[in-house]
């Protein structure tokens, strides 16, 4: 007989504003083998525990239902306190009361009314729950991050300094992203490349990771503790083990005329090049698009001036393949394309330049040395206008319906580093609003408008005209004195949006994590789990999960390494004990839950039976690995005979429930 | 505030104005930016604020070349051209507030005027 | 058919455990309403649905069932609503067959982020359902409430 | 072609090569006819037949049989080498444990179709040139042979024996066939009119279970209707069961495995014509998901154990549903 204790949190008035809580304990008293049914201000505070694990013991109850939030929120909770008052943790069953109910109806009468229906829902599933154990499953004790940013660099580092293995797959020929093409830094002004280099530097070196530069990620298998990943090297036509990074063969390539990406395409490099003098791995790499050789056959001299021969034209992409225990992403951002703002004539004029584009420009490696120039004439421009929030904060769709956070910072910095470099200079900054929450970042954009004498303007630039004198007419409102400028300007600097990656779309699939619309990852929990994915053992770093800038993106990179090493720290991890199971009675062995299992769990053996006539039978029959399996139910359907069945979601369970629901 | 005439004025844009967020560019693109007393920024802010009347008493209302480039720049959909629009159709739908009668159409006319203006400014101009 | 203006439909969701059921807390966090005529079945993924368990519940009086799942492509265990999807095609095309209103059944990808989408969809549904007024082509008389 | 077949079967059974014969024996009457396994020449000779009215398909009885020692030698017409070939791909046949010899299919006689003409006394049919004579306790009669055909042979789907060990008379082609038709035609009724003729066909069931027990695609160890533990287990009529729950969920357990042979209906004591049911999940599958025929091949992916990417959304019931 079953001993079910039914317990309903207030959720102080979350639940009890809106649900008449005291009529649903005592309507969920009289479902059958209900023997206790009580209400509590908090359940899941520590008294609120106590009632249930009391109740428990004193009731010696076969089954526990808790009224109260999402399962999501504290599933986990009820079941530990089961289990310290000596229950089977998977006999505890949650009928979510507040998100599903008291937080979206208004009427007390019918959201009662609901919460009882849920309650008695639950109470009919619980009458079917079994006891369940978890098993232990090993751990790989290796990490892969993926993407060699800052932020993949940074929680390399963090994981190969607990002792643990750690390869990045960058997909670039060099690690470095963004901030290898940043000039300074704000709120400090510090040299970007003085402080990355020596970061990735030391990523190099580490022993316990390993950089592959110029791959992918093709493949992703397994689960928490032990994924594998199949990693695609692209080729490079270049023997990364033999080449020593010399130089020379960039410098002999006839092929001069290719735009440089990490100028963002402002000059342009050879057919075979090294992407910048920082570069880690400081191997060469060819780009089969522009080499004389890979085209026409007729070239060849990079390999005549290599002198350790590690020129291969025939090159082919290699995959390897690895074990895994934990995989962070850290697959980043780029600014957008701004193809679809005519108004701002990025495409019409070599003068509007993109922020990222300005900052290779003022960069001492960038296209000009150093001395900003403007890219039409390499002039000195005297009026220079930054434009805020282009494509970020639009609800329409050529922008992003977010902000992209690091472009006011930015921007102040650009100012200031123009007006401090080039007093006769005039900067304007169009802003919408100036946002600058962080350490030291208003006194930052103060000293920019203070000392720096920035003219920040508040309004927006309607459109920006070439003139045929080489200037450019900017046409914006002035919102606070109320009028339309004209401003004369040299240059047109744009504050692009930033989006993540578009790498990181066919990466989510792969790694069967979540994202949001605009293809940012999503945390497990917005506030409590932010390095997480919902995943296990996936984690989120940088910037692939929302806009951040430096400082934040490294501070993520840190917070998932030890997330990550949390993992790997464990020798194993235990299982979801809500797995599939099958009745080797009842299976045919037809192999059709084989075939939809995405995870390989099932296998097939030769059993024998023992007949009612005393004779023996030998039948294929299926196996579920529960170690492998992780429990979705796609084999429950396929299954013909119904007799593979998902433990804590079984057939009758669902069953019971749905008859609760409509009864 | 006139809860009607914002209501009125609402429902025939079909704008929605909360969607604002002030960044100006519909004022800073607008052609008509100095012959307008209230710009366009100013119409999404004050039909907001339901002070509409004053906009229907102001010369603005006429200015708008309804060249909706507002409509096109703005980055959050509002279309303020619409506003404008609703806001001078309730004006010119008050009694005697008509912008043009037909009888002032033969003083207007001159050789290059396309009919089509005509008709177009009969169509914004009167009801 | 008589059109009961106090027909209050009876409408089982079943909602995958890592987009939908998260979709539909999240309708939750936001305060967006939905009526109250749905409840919300946990599964953990979409491709649990066995068309058993649509069956039962028309059977036992429900008068609309939704299916909700990851988005085609971001299912939690890769592949599993891929499975759905065809399963639950080929379930509705024959209960369509059999002269079922097709408006009673309804399978949506609601993702976790997509709270507005779960309480835009089940305010959708039930007005649909309603509509349609009473099951009666496919519950089982016993079961009939009074 | 009866001749040829026990002459074959009693070699195969003296050289070792076999050590039973899956084919068919007469019952009371001559029409009256059921499958049955034969194990001596004597046997053969006394009561082994084919005849215009084995329509009965062997396939399924070989998953008992192969479960057993030694050797099954199966006859199996057309049809039937799609049933035999899905269940070996299934695992339930032992592909090792039967030699198949093809032979030529139908089309078969349908025993109710000639009583329906009001003949009765039946003692024994002949076709005489397409035209059967028929021996009653009255005389002698006659009606055409195309009007006494099995509906399923009527829409027969294919002549090809797509598994054999080795053929008696012709292997044919694939047709060209009209078996959609009703389906179709059902289609295109209102959602009313099919639950009207839905409802009239599907309340003439009485739960005796042969469309299930004859089903080349329902072998289950223990069918689901039978198991407690299943929750829609349910062993007599009772209520809308039948019309709501059996035959809808029976035939979605065979959708993409069924091979259309057509047993079912032919079984069905009610003249439900379920097949129709069937040929709707084909028909969908083949609109869908390409065209795929069960028991054509033993190593293709099933339709409901695949997918696509692209594939269509369940809103495509509405977009091009009729009303």
């Amino acid at each position: 007989m079953q001993r079910i204790g039914v317990f309903v949190c207030h959720c102080g008035t979350n639940i009890a504003a809106t649900v008449d809580v005291k009529a649903v304990a005592e309507a969920l008293g009289h479902e059958p083998g209900v023997v206790i049914s009580q209400e509590y201000q908090y359940m899941c505070s520590e008294s609120g525990q106590e009632l249930v694990k009391n109740a428990i013991k004193e009731q010696k109850l076969t089954g526990v239902v808790i009224c109260s939030c999402s399962p999501r929120m504290h599933e986990n909770t009820f079941r530990k306190a089961a289990a310290s008052a000596g229950l089977n943790p998977y006999l505890v069953e949650i009928a979510n009361i507040r998100e599903q109910c008291s937080w979206i109806h208004k009427d007390i009468a019918t959201a009662t009314e609901k919460a009882i229906i849920l309650g008695r829902t639950a109470v009919a599933k619980v009458h079917l729950n079994t006891p369940l154990t978890s098993m232990e499953s090993p751990v790989v004790k290796r990490a892969l991050v993926i993407g060699g940013g800052i932020a993949g660099i940074q929680t390399a580092l963090d994981i190969a300094e607990a002792g643990f293995d750690v390869d990045i797959v960058e997909k670039n020929p060099t690690i470095g992203g963004k901030m290898a093409q940043i000039d300074k830094t704000f709120p400090t002004l510090d040299c970007a490349a003085c402080i990355l280099t020596p970061k990735m530097v030391e990523a190099s070196q580490n022993e316990r990771i390993t950089i592959h530069s110029f791959s992918e990620v093709a493949d992703v298998k397994g689960f928490v503790g032990n994924f594998t990943v199949k990693i695609k090297k692209k080729a490079r036509f270049v023997d990364e083990t033999k080449c020593t990074g010399c130089g020379l063969c960039t410098e002999k390539c006839p092929m001069k005329k290719v735009p440089n990406e990490f100028n963002m395409g402002l000059d342009n490099r050879s057919a075979i090049y090294i992407p910048f003098a920082q570069a880690v791995p400081k191997v060469a790499t060819i780009d089969p698009n522009y080499c004389m050789m890979m085209k026409s056959g007729k070239c060849g001299v990079c390999s005549k001036v290599c002198s350790a021969g590690a020129i291969d034209y025939k090159q082919q992409d290699t995959f390897i393949e690895q074990q895994y225990g934990a995989i962070v992403v850290a697959t980043g951002f780029n600014p957008i394309k701004l193809d679809k703002y005519d108004e701002f004539a990025y495409n019409q004029c070599p003068d509007v330049v993109t922020s990222l584009e300005l900052e290779r420009l003022m960069n001492a490696a960038g296209p000009n040395g150093g001395t900003l120039l403007r890219p039409s004439d390499k002039s000195h421009p005297h009026t220079i206008v930054f434009v805020q929030c282009v494509g970020s904060r639009c609800d329409d769709e050529k922008g992003k319906p977010y902000c992209s956070k690091i472009c006011c910072m930015y921007t102040a910095k650009h100012a200031m580093l123009i007006r401090e470099k080039y007093p006769d200079t005039e900067v304007y900054v169009f802003y919408i609003d100036v946002r600058t929450p962080g350490k030291n970042f208003d006194e930052f954009y103060r000293r920019a408008v203070e000392q720096y004498n920035v003219h920040y303007i508040k309004g927006m630039v309607g459109k920006v005209t070439p003139k045929s004198d080489g200037k450019i007419d900017v046409q914006a409102s002035d919102l606070l004195a109320g009028e339309q400028l004209h401003i004369n300007a040299d240059m047109v600097v744009l504050a692009a949006a930033i989006e993540p990656d578009k790498t990181a779309r066919p990466l989510a699939t792969m790694l069967t994590t979540q994202m949001d619309t605009n293809d940012f990852f999503t945390e497990a929990h917005p506030k409590l789990r932010p390095v997480e994915s919902a995943t296990a053992g996936i984690f989120l770093s940088g910037a692939c999960q929302g806009p951040k800038d430096i400082p934040e993106t490294v501070a993520q990179a840190s917070a998932a390494a030890a997330k990550a090493i949390g993992l790997l720290c464990k020798n194993s991890i235990t299982c979801n004990p809500c797995v599939a199971h099958s009745d080797e009675l009842m299976c045919n062995g037809c192999s059709s839950c084989e075939k939809v299992c995405p995870y390989g769990a099932i296998t097939y053996v030769d059993k024998e039976f023992r007949m009612p006539d005393r004779s023996t039978k030998v039948r294929r029959v299926a196996s579920v690995n529960p170690a492998v399996c992780q429990g979705c139910g796609a084999c429950t359907v396929a299954c013909p005979s119904g007799a593979m069945d998902l433990s804590g979601f079984s057939n009758s369970q669902i069953m019971a429930e749905v008859d609760a629901i409509c009864k | 505030m006139n809860k009607n005439l914002k209501e009125q004025v609402l429902r025939s844009s079909g704008v929605n104005v909360l969607k604002c967020m002030r960044c100006g560019k519909c004022s800073a693109t607008c052609p008509s930016y100095d012959e307008m007393e209230y710009h366009p920024h100013q119409f999404v802010y004050m039909v907001e604020k339901g002070d509409i009347e004053t906009l229907m008493k102001s010369e603005s209302i006429y200015k708008c070349l309804t060249c909706f480039a507002c409509v096109d720049r703005c980055p959050r959909g509002v279309e303020p051209a619409r506003v404008v629009e609703a806001v001078r159709l309730a004006a010119v739908r008050q009694q005697g507030g008509n912008r043009l009668e037909p009888s002032d159409i033969p003083a207007l006319l001159d050789e290059d005027l396309p009919q089509q203006a005509i008709v177009t400014a009969m169509r914004k101009y009167a009801k | 058919m008589q059109v009961n203006e106090n027909f209050e439909p009876v409408i089982v969701a079943f909602c995958c455990n890592w987009c939908s059921y998260a979709g539909a807390d999240l309708s939750g966090t936001n305060r967006l309403n939905y009526p109250t005529n749905v409840k919300i079945i946990r599964v953990p993924c979409s491709c649990r649905v066995n068309p058993m368990f649509i069956l039962r519940a028309f059977q036992k009086g429900a008068d609309g069932v939704i299916i909700c799942g990851c988005h085609p492509g971001d299912c939690h265990y890769t592949s599993g609503n891929y499975f759905t999807r065809r399963r639950i095609t080929l379930l509705y095309s024959m209960l369509d067959f059999l002269g079922i209103e097709r408006d009673r059944t309804r399978l949506e990808w609601v993702s976790a982020a997509e709270g507005a989408k779960f309480a835009a969809t089940m305010q959708q549904f039930t007005e649909d359902v309603k509509a349609l007024g009473p099951n009666r082509r496919l519950e089982d008389l016993r079961c009939r409430k009074q | 072609m009866q001749e040829a077949m026990i002459k074959r079967a009693k070699e195969l059974l003296a050289d070792g090569s076999v050590d039973r014969v899956i084919g068919w024996k007469r019952g009371e009457f001559a029409y009256d006819i059921t499958p049955a396994v034969f194990t001596s020449a004597e046997e053969l000779d006394r009561d082994f037949v084919c005849d215009d009215f084995t329509a009965a398909n062997v396939s399924k009885y070989l998953v008992k049989e192969t479960q057993k020692e030694g050797k099954v030698l199966a006859f199996l017409k057309p049809c039937d080498t799609y049933s035999f070939n899905q269940l070996v791909k299934e695992h339930r046949i032992d592909r090792e444990k039967v030699y198949v010899i093809g032979i030529e299919g139908g089309p078969k006689l349908d025993i109710e179709k000639i009583r329906a003409k009001g003949i009765t006394g039946i003692l024994g049919v002949r076709n005489e040139d397409y035209t059967l004579k028929i021996e009653t306790i009255y005389g002698t009669q006659t009606m055409p042979f195309y009007e006494a055909v099995l509906g399923k042979c009527a829409s027969c789907k294919s002549k090809k024996h797509v598994v054999f060990d080795e053929l008696i008379g012709e292997d044919g082609d694939v047709l060209d066939s009209n078996r959609f038709e009703m389906v179709e035609k059902l289609e295109n009724m209102t959602a009313q009119e099919r639950f009207d003729f839905w409802r009239d066909q599907l309340s003439k069931c009485i739960r005796c279970n042969a469309c299930r027990n004859v089903c080349p695609a329902c072998t289950c160890e223990n069918c689901v209707f039978d198991n407690p533990k299943s929750g829609i287990d349910n062993k007599a009529p009772a209520d809308s069961f039948e019309e709501n729950m059996f035959h809808i969920i029976r035939a979605f357990h065979v959708a993409g495995r069924c091979t259309d042979c057509g047993e079912c209906s032919r079984v069905c004591p009610q003249h439900i014509p379920l097949h129709l049911l069937n040929r709707k999940f084909i028909k969908d599958i083949n609109e869908l998901y390409g065209e795929y025929q069960a028991g054509a091949d033993t190593t293709s992916r099933a339709p409901l154990t695949d997918y696509n990417k692209d594939d269509c959304e369940p809103s495509i019931v509405h977009e091009r549903g009729v009303e």
